[in-house]
């Protein structure tokens, strides 16, 4: 199984699939001869043509209303959205537009449409080039939302959710499109939507992640390992539809919970796991439910101590995990 | 006058005009009874719609409609009963299962997409269909139709924008009846005609009198044909008057007088046509009060299917909410 | 102290503010001649004429932006946003301009704005004028979000809110325009934003809610209270910050809590209350944390047994009443 | 030629031109040594802002810039120390006290409000000051600039529609440098001009020469006025070129030819500037030299000002959230 990077895995999907099927194109801002901004699209215009990697006007409302377009007309497109932060004017057309079109129709139209967008700080990119901006999104029903948190996730998730009916979002930890490197299987390789995974079982407590801070995660597990404290952790991989029984089967065996993402805490996706749990495996619970997010200001700064003062890291998850297995 | 259509898709035209309006009308009637909860009217706007619809090859290219286009649905193949399903929120109803609001239309047999409530949002769809269409080298065209007020969202703009830049094979109609339920067109735009924005998006634009089904037929002919053999886009501007309040829940008289109102309706578009086709031997009385007759006994039929349709189960709401959850393929 | 429906308590805000301070202007879809869909502004145009009173262009992004604009020169718009399904086109401006402006300026730049907008179902309108649209909003900071369950917290909440020096999104409760009547203090009447409101004391259980659900929570908690069952009602009335305090102190009391609201469950704005209890208030807990909420479809539907289906009640409140004290 | 301004202010103008491009280089310098993590470049858009700049009452008049905008800060009094602060995100920028990034700017003390990243959200906000101007009934002017891509934005038509339909004091300049990062202006827009978008919004619109500051004070001087004697808006578009990559992350070579940026660079500003001040005798080769002499001075002193400066402590990132979290007021 040959290494690849994050990104690297994000372009290959995208290639096999244009390759696989000739209903799917690409369409973004400079994703063209530029290869996109972060090179996802790197290479593919040369391959494919401007006929199937389409350089779109700087307009984000309009790449995904021509997607959805598209898609109704029986067409496969993935619309990149630059930065997740410029997701905004296209609100409108991803909550009101591709996520109500099967039901508000009864069926008769269906959206498959794939939006990419990296996200996440830590990157030095301020309040515009680092937002975390899923908790708006999970709260769609008619919506997928998958986040990967390594090579060979991204490509198999991408794979499945360009092939997959409904319109996904698909946001990409930017601060690990290098960082993040791993084995992906050969051949053909697909994971299913809508299914959690255990990346590091363990008995004391259970830390449920996903994206970039699934990677800090690893690495706090791995130091409070060697104190003796064994976590469990579960990488959500799809954030919407939810997949609640290996949630619910993790917290029976541990009793404490941990949640940890970047996104500021109010309103952000934690608290609807939260509320789950709260609910749902209440006899199990043996301590209070635990969040570790980023705070409640508008966004990530800049400046280097103030934009690490934002971020999670290994070590205020380990100190976290510290705290409540004490309990 | 050389006329531009057979003498017998004049007459198809006239009478689905015709039908329209009693079926509009039955609605108001219907909705000051208590029957019906809501009507959003077409009234004043037959002949723009007829004029489109005839334009295309109607089942072959693709539509994009908006909620005041009841003709053009007709036209389309939509029935009588649909419309009387889709006004009552009863079983059966084409659009949405009764999920949307009355005439947010959707009628896939026809390649009628579904459209929101959100004006302007199906303008950057009907360019996604046209760039599909370019891309796989196919030779249909796809219409989209909003109201002038609609042109002020930033949601138009964009899509007219990517069908010119990418010579998409769309036409763009603008329905300009003056009024964004109270908003005057001068409040909304400071161009003096809604065909004038073609000019700072690089497509042609034209405005047409929309009170006129054979003028508005001939000009969209005209821009069906043009993006039919790759040329692009227009924007076709047809000039109307709603005249009847926006929807049953408006009261328009805190916003217009009354004799603009009279005024325009001595311009209704149903008797602009009834001329012209007299004028041409086309039409008699005699024909007019049969058809007359026969959109009366429709329209009772439709109502009374409508009446005693059965209503959706409470739990048919449920679903779909994703394309697995599709029950009705 | 006269009795006022609550969208006479709106108009009576607005008018009184307009009088008060000649920097408050209305922008907003057919709020001038025809004052306002609901008749919210219904007179005001009349008396404060069109410079006052502004009929926008159909653009609820510009609506906003223009706002925004006007509020930095020193203005003090309220912009209406016909319905809340509405707002989604505006959601760059409020989410990326208005809530980051103080942080990004480092406070040279404060944004006082009201965006007012009716919210939520029951009144026949299908997909798109029903929405509920809170929980978009309450994930953002910099934003207050302010939901009043009736008249006198109404005509309090939107005059206190023309005078907060930040952005404030203001949801009206539609179906309860004409229905939910009140008394209205007399005089110069404010209720401050961020204080919730204990609006039926109880000993059983917390029954926490907002806007229209309240309205139902109040006759539920009436039919239980036949039975015996002592519902304590929190109103939260501003959403964003969260009164905490109140929410402690009660579930100290009870020991049991049922959050209900009319938008759908998933990534509610009921999942961080939740989330919040199931953390600090933990040890309080005899029984799981309840979350009674619109189901996850896009929308309500518009045909009567499913939007009947959808839709919050009484009946429904108090079965999720009785369940919960017989925990 | 008449000159439409005293030898002064020339002079002036073309101080603040050559200051804005020394450090603009320094920056590039900075970054490749790894003091800095990012640039986002003026160089070559520096006549254009200078001529927007000297049109307007400084200090007076509102401006809602965008990113490109080094050399129109600077003639707004905006210093190179601020500048290395702002670069460097050390304390005391007074953009955004470092939390955003690089040339995002904002300066109250002279009338310029603070943008974001997502763009052409600034013109609805200029839009709004020239309401409120309106109101009150001032003589104040706001002028806003965004690049021609950013004008395929809905956020761009609508915020021009509103001061187009209420003839509000803006004037919206459009940057054309001929690219969005990669993309080209035949990707973004179908007309020929940028500002042919005025012809669809109803407002006039005037395409300058923006390499030339002469012409775009001209342009501009006369759109200013308009605005101010309550005439309403015009959209000026500046043609110039981006000399430099996109920003630090950029790297051009795979979207343009090196020849196409050598060409372009025949016709740099400066040197535009500075012909035609020689040729009329405004500048001499002294001048200029002891002009060279004072911006690397200022920028040397800048850097050091800036490397000497302390970062925010990383508590101060708590706040402001709430106008009442305001600690610097
Ligand atoms: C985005 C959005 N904002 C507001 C509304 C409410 N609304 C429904 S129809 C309408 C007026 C539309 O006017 P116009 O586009 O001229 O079409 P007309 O109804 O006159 O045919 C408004 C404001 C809406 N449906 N969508
Ligand atoms: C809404 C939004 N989408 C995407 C971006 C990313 N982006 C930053 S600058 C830029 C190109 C802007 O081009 P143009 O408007 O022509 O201005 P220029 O940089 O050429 O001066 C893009 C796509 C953004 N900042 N905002
Ligand atoms: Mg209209
Ligand atoms: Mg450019």
């Amino acid at each position: 199984m040959p290494e690849a990077t994050l990104i690297e895995a994000i372009r290959q999907a995208m290639d096999e699939e244009l390759a696989r099927d000739e209903r799917v194109f690409i369409v973004g801002e400079d994703v063209g001869k530029r290869g996109g901004v972060f090179r996802a699209t790197q290479g593919l215009y040369e391959k494919y043509g401007p006929q199937r990697v389409i350089d779109a006007p700087l307009a984000e409302l309009s790449i995904v209303g021509v997607g959805i377009g598209a898609a109704l007309y029986g067409m496969r497109p993935i619309c990149e959205i630059q930065f997740a932060d410029f997701i905004h004017p296209a609100f409108n057309q991803i909550v009101n537009e591709a996520a109500k079109m099967c039901y508000r129709s009864n069926g008769e139209w269906t959206v498959p449409l794939v939006i990419r967008a990296p996200y996440g700080g830590g990157i030095g990119g301020g309040l515009y080039h680092s937002q975390s901006v899923e908790a708006f999104f999970t709260h769609v029903p008619g919506l997928k939302v998958v986040i990967p948190s390594n090579p060979a996730d991204a490509k198999g998730l991408l794979k499945a959710a360009v092939r997959d009916p409904n319109p996904v979002l698909y946001f990409e930890p930017k601060k690990g499109y290098r960082l993040i490197k791993g084995e992906i299987p050969a051949g053909e390789y697909l994971v299913p939507l809508g299914k959690a995974n255990v990346s590091r079982p363990g008995r004391d407590l259970t830390l449920i992640t996903y994206g970039m801070t699934h990677y800090y995660a690893l690495k706090a597990a791995q130091i409070v390992a060697t104190e003796g404290i064994e976590t469990e952790i579960i990488d959500l991989r799809t954030l919407l539809p939810i997949d609640k029984e290996t949630l619910l089967q993790s917290v029976k065996k541990t009793g404490k919970v941990l949640i940890a993402h970047e996104d500021n805490l109010t309103g952000g996706y934690g608290a609807e796991i939260a509320a789950i749990l709260a609910d749902q495996a209440f006899t199990d619970l043996d301590a209070p439910i635990k969040r570790l997010a980023g705070p409640d200001v508008p966004a990530v700064p800049f400046s280097h101590p103030m934009q690490d003062w934002f971020m999670p890291n290994a070590e205020k998850i380990a100190a976290a995990i510290r705290q409540l297995a004490a309990f | 006058m050389a006329l531009p259509l057979p003498e017998e898709t004049l007459l198809e035209m006239y009478w689905t005009m015709l039908l329209s309006r009693r079926l509009d009308e039955r609605a108001w009637a219907l909705h000051r009874q208590g029957k019906i909860a809501f009507h959003i009217s077409a009234i004043g706007h037959e002949a723009a719609q007829v004029g489109a619809a005839y334009a295309i090859r109607r089942g072959y290219d693709w539509v994009a409609p908006y909620y005041r286009d009841l003709t053009l649905m007709l036209a389309l193949g939509y029935t009588p009963r649909e419309f009387m399903l889709n006004l009552m929120g009863k079983k059966g109803d084409p659009s949405s299962g009764g999920r949307q609001m009355p005439s947010h239309w959707s009628l896939k047999r026809a390649n009628v997409i579904s459209h929101s409530a959100p004006v302007a949002t199906q303008t950057s769809h009907a360019a996604g269909i046209g760039l599909a269409i370019k891309l796989r080298g196919e030779d249909k065209v796809v219409i989209t139709s909003v109201g002038e007020g609609s042109t002020s969202q930033g949601e138009w703009y964009e899509g007219v924008n990517w069908a010119a830049v990418h010579k998409l094979p769309v036409v763009f109609i603008i329905v300009n009846n003056l009024y964004a339920i109270s908003v005057r067109q001068e409040l909304q735009m400071a161009v003096a005609n809604a065909a004038d924005k073609a000019l700072g998006l690089g497509l042609p634009g034209v405005s047409v009198d929309g009170m006129d089904f054979l003028t508005m037929y001939q000009v969209m002919k005209e821009a069906v044909d043009r993006a039919r053999s790759g040329d692009g886009p227009t924007i076709v501007e047809a000039r109307v008057y709603r005249i009847t309040p926006h929807s049953s829940d408006d009261d328009d008289r805190s916003y217009r007088s009354r004799e603009e109102v009279e005024q325009f309706k001595q311009r209704d578009p149903l008797l602009i046509a009834r001329r012209t086709l007299e004028g041409e031997g086309v039409l008699t009385p005699q024909k007019h009060e049969a058809l007359e007759q026969r959109a009366k006994e429709l329209v009772d039929e439709a109502v009374r299917f409508g009446e005693s349709a059965p209503y959706p189960d409470p739990e048919e709401a449920a679903y779909p909410v994703y394309a697995e959850d599709v029950q009705n393929a």
